[in-house]
């Protein structure tokens, strides 16, 4: 067992890292945005930074210029430019509108990117000991580094109660901005999440109710059809039928999380072309940059969740399909982080698949999708995944 | 027992999906439109009052300017118009090849349209593919005329130039791949149940007012009239011409995006018959240095892409300018029904609305 | 039947299909590989092409001898709609016609029409192929016969990327 | 001095700046000039190169000014043309005498008190002026546009006296003693000074830079170069500035029309039957003169002049005919003359349009009837606008309206005249459409309608002055700063006019924006 400092210093480095990747990704998917989006759209997005014609910029484009020559190597031509973007945001000019709420519109972002990052702590990456550290270490030394942050026993609850709050913060910053584009984009904000919080839970619930468990770990680990001994000893392997059930609910939990993102076809909080940008429109500099944080923050914890519950987790193949693999194979057989990652990568480029192809819904056309059609689906499907666990 | 309060809020003159500096005034009671309220003028910049003042071979450049995604209709309305005052008798090459450039204009202005509305109903993708297209006609008439926007493309009388070499091939080679390109569209939005759900039953005006309002083009062909200038009264050489109207019934934003589909199918067919019968002899009549008006006065319409496009023009006696220049925008009179189409429905039909009338400011203004 | 449709999304799959199907043909194919699928051009490296009836900046011409072809008829000054054309009528030793002395373009209200040329019976004027005509001051956009970088017979340096490099605007026989 | 002939060398460009200068005369048609059939006495137009042809007499002196400015205009000088000239072109030398005779007395009084001496003075002067090699100065007067530079002054103190705002001839050189402001009034210098400074004027004249200095001169003109005008190579680094070429600027007076084009077959009857008059008239009269020319030749036993010919019309080889106004055969005008009786003004058919004119106060009747009537049918109203007519008396403004029948494909204009204030009835409670329609006449004309909703201006703002489209409103608006546009862009003339006033030493400062 660790010792109270150990457990500290060891969260502490867990911490760090998991932040540390969050903050990677987030600027890597604004630029994966626009050369995804670019290259759907026939054209090809970010390629060069701007710079003089002599120094270090001037190096970076002769650089990717030279790399474009490459395929599938000249989609990463402007990679810099992430680095670029953040810098640009936070040296920008941070604006408060004169008749603001002013201390609601500085706390609203925050509001909105704390519940993005602490969804996070749940989150199971890799089911057990990632690398052990050297025994030379101080404090730490001998100690397993593990691929999750926490694995506690109501992870699911706390995902769902945690990743209500982050609405606060648009509705806030809505309301903050005292402007009326931002207002409506805010009580849009506010109904869609109330109308889709349910259907989210609904289809989560099926693997809950499969599986039996809230634990993250347990959850991906049992509904990736891999065997579990439970507390009374029994074996137990989720019946391949209940792939069914899970596969609807893949599909509506993804299309619940496209909606709780505030992303195409569902992104009425932001309407580009209807309310301007929605409820950031007064928002600049830093403080825009944190929505943006949690936005996509918020679509790399649906990525991970969806990725976990539903696509095998940290198996190769999802559904509980990797039965099938023979555990003779070295690799595939295996539990591995890069299949996780390469199916958070996935759902994460679905996103900007979806964004490319799709119009926007109307206010109430959402909504009527919401209650008159999603809560009733998600439903069935919760009492076809009970029926099943009833007889198998 | 509850306020209402209403909402005003204005949309534009700064707004992505106005089309320009639209201004729109909009009574909200929730995000339910209680009272919509066009408002014109941003972009006014007196183009009557100029061509009044410019002679009737200066006055072309103006209209260049107006509608300017449909400049090569513009431009083929005042030429038509100014030799409607004075009588002048057009070679049929040079009909021939207006009504070619003019049926690729039509195309590209729709390709705008589709491309803009789409966008502002959310699809972005639509738009960067419509555009592919319409860069490609764009390099057509940049070949033809040298420019790609403003074109000033023909001459009082004809046109300035034959077409250059190799541009026929030019133009058969988007003919060839065109349809596909429509099909391309089609994919990504007809069937689609967003786009669906956005377009149908949106934004509607019935046969009857549009007629009372005085709406033309496609909007008025969605509510199942079949009126058409080209057919109605065809000028340049949609007389010889073998094209059909598209029409539908259902008045709606869904029905004016298939027409406006259809018409891309009918004006392809038409650049291919102008292309296969493009008649031998000469370019340009016959016409003195200075044009000298007699007493007239005449009105000419076209089929514009966005409806009937109509030039006023009164000659003085030995003028060489006009003495009276106006300008009948489809744009200006189809604004009109706005408040029609979208009083009693959401903010978002607005947007749509505004989309689906394809207006441009440049003409509305003036 | 049509419940079936209504439940399966097949219309947006069959969208995201093409859409996929862009994505994967520009992803697997180099940028700069001979076809292109993307229809944007990375511009000042890679040349575009112009045609050649293309209307750019207004420019005098020389004839065989290096003379100015413009005898001051004026007709440029007169057709031009928006009055950019300023022509001051002068004499020249050993030069029958009449020589400008001054022949001012004022380019931020050019429209490029072409119509002056059009005009020109001498054919002493031309719109050449530049497109870049940006600059970093208002006068700079009055162009002249003489100046620095405001020659009527030369082009301006911002230019450099859209004349045509077959072309040698600076020689007498540019057309 | 009349010029008697007019004729086109070879080398012609067909540039039209001839015909652009004087229209009477010459006709440029697509690929040739022309002298116009009217302006020649033969009554014949062909390309007439090298062929020279007479000019009618009445046109000989009037059209002069004019023929001699499109043969300048001519980029190519062919246009060349006979004129009578006199012998002496400037300068009546009586006045000449009478001001040596006042310098004579007022400097030697003492020789002009015996009358002899006055005569023997007298001679001398005549002498010296009808054999004088010395050229004077006569007159000198500053026209429009002086920009009071000081380069006269400069040039030549002792006529030239620039004050803060205007600039003048000085009271001692002048006959008359004055000093002022001596615009278009011609000051005689006196006599004696006359010969001294006829350089200096001269080079003054010549260094203005706006060219205002003019100067009578009696004699051969010293042959003085525009130092100035050789100029045209200079170092690339020469000073550029904003200087406002004030001569260059055009003129912004508001022309307003002189005839009311309103086409209508009335009118164009009438012209038609005076204008038929008017030939018969000129031919009787061509014939008449031929006869009296001809018993005077006879009489004389000359050869008698040539018979003349009646002018065959005019032809151009043109692909244009005019369209001109036809009685309405079209049943729908019939029918509404039918139906509205005495309010239908007129009907009639231009350029294959149907036009039909009604009395203002019925035209709310007509639109129903055009809207309603199942024969006529015209459903929708396309378009509605008005026109200005300044000039004319009855009335101010014609309102049209366009109307379409969507059914039976046929369009219909009809049209009204009103006065000025006249307030016209609404079409909107007929046609919705003209709701915006008339809100643009409204704003574009200020005619005002009745029973309107909605009267408000629609593309102007709200408080805007003034009605754009009527004729009298001027091209450059109403409070808009005046901006030249032929303004000293490229800087050629700053340059000229620093290099002028270095030649000078004066210090030309660089005006400031204000």
């Amino acid at each position: 067992m660790m010792t109270p400092v150990q457990q500290v210093v060891m969260a502490i480095i867990q911490i760090t890292v998991l932040v540390s990747i969050i903050l990677l990704i987030v600027p890597l998917m604004t630029f994966a945005e626009r050369k995804v989006i670019g290259y759907i759209q026939v054209r090809l997005g970010a390629t060069r930074q701007a710079g003089g014609i002599r120094g270090f910029a001037a190096g970076i484009n002769k650089l990717s210029w030279a790399m474009g020559r490459i395929p599938i190597l000249s989609f990463f031509r402007g990679l810099p430019v992430f680095a670029a973007d953040g810098l640009k945001l936070l040296l920008k000019e941070d604006i408060v509108p004169d008749r603001a709420d002013r201390f609601v519109f500085v706390i609203a972002p925050v509001i909105c990117m704390i519940p993005a990052f602490a969804t996070f702590a749940v989150i199971c990456f890799y089911p057990g000991t990632l690398f052990t550290f050297p025994t030379t270490f101080p404090i730490i030394g001998g100690l397993p580094f593990t691929g999750f942050l926490t694995d506690i026993n109501v992870g699911l609850l706390y995902i769902m109660a945690v990743g209500s709050i982050g609405v606060y913060g648009i509705v806030l910053g809505g309301w903050a901005s005292n402007s009326k584009y931002p207002l409506l984009g805010g009580l849009r904000s506010a109904a869609q999440i109330i109308s889709y919080e349910i259907p989210l839970s609904l289809s989560l619930l099926v693997a809950v109710v499969l599986s039996g468990t809230l634990n993250f770990r347990e959850l991906s680990l049992y509904l990736a059809g891999v065997p579990m001994v439970t507390a009374a000893g029994e074996i137990v392997q989720m019946p391949l039928i209940a792939a069914i059930p899970l596969f609807f609910g893949f599909f509506f939990y993804i299309t619940c999380g496209f909606a709780e993102t505030n992303r195409v076809p569902f992104d009425l909080a932001e309407a580009e072309t209807e309310l301007v940008s929605g409820f950031h429109t007064e928002y600049s500099g830093m403080k825009f940059a944190w929505f943006m944080l949690a936005e996509y923050a918020n679509m790399m914890a649906v990525s991970a969740i969806a990725a976990g519950f539903f696509l095998g987790g940290h198996y190769l193949l999802p559904f509980g399909l990797q039965r099938f693999v023979p555990d003779s194979i070295p690799f595939l057989a295996q539990p591995s982080l890069l299949f996780f990652f390469g199916k958070v990568f996935f759902l994460l480029f679905t996103f900007l698949w979806v964004r490319a192809t799709l119009p926007r819904y109307r206010y109430d056309q959402l909504m009527s999708v919401g209650w008159k059609w999603l809560i009733p689906v998600t439903l069935v499907n919760l009492v076809i995944a009970a029926t099943i666990r009833l007889i198998f | 027992m509850f306020k209402n309060e209403e909402l005003e809020i204005n949309l534009g003159p700064q707004h992505p999906s106005t089309h320009g500096v639209l201004r729109v005034k909009l009574r909200l009671d929730g995000e339910t439109i209680v009272k919509c309220t066009p408002i014109v003028g941003y972009l006014h910049r007196g183009v009557e009052k100029i061509c009044e003042n410019k002679t009737f071979f200066q006055g072309q450049v103006w209209t260049d300017r107006m509608d300017y995604v449909a400049a090569v209709s513009n431009n083929l309305g005042w030429a038509e118009s100014v030799e409607k005052l004075f009588g002048i008798h057009v070679p049929r090459r040079a009909h021939y090849v207006r009504t070619m450039m003019t049926e690729l204009n039509r195309i590209s202005s729709h390709l705008l349209w589709l491309g803009t509305h789409a966008l502002d109903i959310g699809a972005m993708t639509v738009f960067l593919y419509a555009f592919r297209e319409r860069e490609q006609i764009l390099d057509c008439f940049e070949s033809f005329c040298g420019a790609r926007l403003t074109t000033t493309a023909f001459r009082i009388g004809g046109l300035r130039e034959d077409i250059p070499p190799g541009f026929i091939k030019q133009v058969q080679a988007f003919q060839d791949r065109f349809l596909d390109c429509i099909d391309e569209y089609e994919t990504l939005l007809t069937e689609n149940r967003i786009w669906k759900r956005r377009t149908i039953g949106i934004a509607p005006i019935n046969a009857d007012e549009c007629i009372a309002f005085g709406v033309t083009g496609p909007v008025l062909r969605a509510a199942g009239v079949k009126y058409d200038v080209r057919k109605a009264f065809p000028y340049a050489a949609y007389a010889e011409m073998n094209f059909e109207i598209p029409t539908r019934t259902e008045a709606d934003t869904y029905a004016r995006y298939l027409v406006r589909l259809e018409e891309f199918r009918q004006s392809h067919h038409i650049i291919q018959q102008c292309i296969d019968g493009l008649p031998e002899g000469n370019v340009m009549a016959k016409i003195p240095k200075v044009l000298k008006s007699e007493v007239n006065e005449i009105y000419h319409p076209i089929e514009a892409p966005k409806g009937e496009l109509g030039y006023y023009l009164v000659g003085e006696k030995g003028g060489q300018n006009p003495y009276r220049f106006h300008v009948r925008g489809p744009s200006f009179v189809n604004l009109q029904a706005l408040p029609q189409m979208t009083e009693g429905r959401l903010l978002a039909d607005v947007i749509a609305a505004i989309g689906t009338l394809d207006v441009v400011l440049g003409e509305v203004d003036r | 039947m049509s419940i079936l449709k209504k439940l399966l999304p097949l219309d947006i799959a069959s969208g995201m299909k093409l859409t996929g199907k862009y994505f994967g043909r520009n992803f697997l194919q180099a940028n700069r590989s001979k076809k292109h699928i993307h229809i944007t051009v990375e511009y000042p490296e890679t040349p575009i092409s112009i045609a050649p009836r293309f209307r750019g900046r207004l420019q005098m011409l020389r004839d065989e001898q290096g003379e100015i072809k413009c005898v001051c008829c004026l007709a440029c000054e007169k057709i031009c709609p928006t009055q950019v054309i300023t022509i001051s009528k002068g004499k020249k030793e050993g030069r029958k016609t009449p020589f400008p002395t001054r022949y001012d373009f004022e380019m931020e209200r050019c429209i490029f029409c072409e119509f002056c040329v059009e005009s020109c019976g001498f054919d002493s004027i031309i719109l050449n192929h530049q497109f870049e005509l940006a600059a970093y001051n208002r006068e700079d956009f009055s162009i002249g016969m003489e100046g620095q970088f405001q020659d009527m017979f030369r082009v301006s340096p911002v230019g450099q990327h859209s004349i045509s490099s077959t072309k040698n605007p600076d020689s007498p026989d540019y057309t | 001095m009349p010029i008697t002939k007019v004729w086109i060398e070879e080398g012609c460009i067909v540039c039209n700046a001839c015909e652009a200068e004087c229209p009477d005369v010459f006709h440029v048609t697509a690929d040739s000039c022309h002298i116009k059939a009217d302006a020649r006495i033969d009554g014949q137009e062909d390309e007439n190169r090298s062929s020279k042809s007479v000019l009618q007499n009445g046109l000989q002196s009037s059209l002069e000014t004019s023929i001699i400015a499109a043969a300048v205009a001519c980029p190519v000088n062919v246009i060349q043309y006979e004129q009578i000239i006199s012998q002496i072109p400037i300068e009546p030398p009586k006045i000449e005498v009478e001001v040596a005779i006042e310098v004579i007395t007022s400097v030697v009084p003492m020789v002009a008190e015996t009358e002899p001496a006055l005569a023997k003075v007298q001679s001398v002067i005549s002498e010296t002026i009808t054999s004088a090699p010395k050229p004077r100065i006569t007159e000198v007067w500053i026209d429009e546009g002086c920009i009071v530079c000081n380069a006269c002054e400069a040039e030549c103190p002792e006529v030239f006296h620039v004050t803060a705002d205007s600039c003048h001839i000085k009271a001692d050189v002048r006959l008359d003693g004055k000093e002022n402001e001596n615009r278009f009034e011609k000051s005689k210098i006196k006599q004696v000074l006359g010969e001294s400074l006829v350089e200096k004027i001269i080079s003054a004249a010549a260094g203005c830079p706006v060219d205002v200095i003019k100067y009578g001169v009696f004699g051969d003109v010293p042959k003085i170069e525009k130092k100035l005008d050789a100029v045209h190579d200079h170092s690339p680094d020469a000073v550029r500035s904003f200087v406002w070429d004030i001569a260059a600027a055009p003129n912004r007076v508001v022309v307003m029309p002189k005839t009311i084009p309103l086409p209508s077959l009335r009118t164009f009857l009438a012209e038609q039957e005076a204008q038929k008059i008017a030939d018969e008239a000129k031919w009787q009269k061509q014939l008449a003169d031929y006869e009296i020319n001809k018993t005077k030749a006879l009489g004389e036993n000359k050869e008698p002049p040539k018979a003349p010919v009646r002018p065959a019309p005019k032809k151009d080889d043109n692909d244009m005919i005019a369209p001109v106004p036809a009685s309405a055969d079209a049943p729908e005008l019939l029918y509404l003359r039918e139906k509205l009786g005495a309010s239908v003004q007129e009907i009639f058919q231009q350029s294959g349009e149907l036009v039909c004119q009604v009395a203002p106060e019925a035209i709310l009747e007509a639109l129903v009837l055009c809207k309603d009537d199942p024969a006529l049918k015209f459903e929708m109203l396309v378009d509605e606008t008005a026109t200005h007519y300044p000039v004319a008396d009855e009335f101010k403004f014609s309102i049209v309206y366009h109307l379409t029948s969507l059914s039976r494909q046929r369009r219909l204009r009809l049209r009204i005249l009103i006065p000025e204030n006249y307030d016209v009835e609404s079409a909107v409670s007929v046609y919705p459409g003209a709701n915006w329609l008339e809100r643009e006449v409204f704003d574009m004309f200020g005619i005002r309608f009745k029973n309107h909703p909605d009267l408000r201006r629609i593309l102007c703002p709200d408080d805007w002055e003034g009605y754009p489209l009527r004729k009298e409103y001027p091209t450059l608006g109403l409070g808009q700063r005046e901006i030249d546009f032929r303004e000293d862009r490229s800087g050629v003339l700053m340059r000229l006019s620093l290099e002028k006033a270095g030649n000078l030493n004066i210090n030309l400062k660089k005006p400031e924006a204000n």
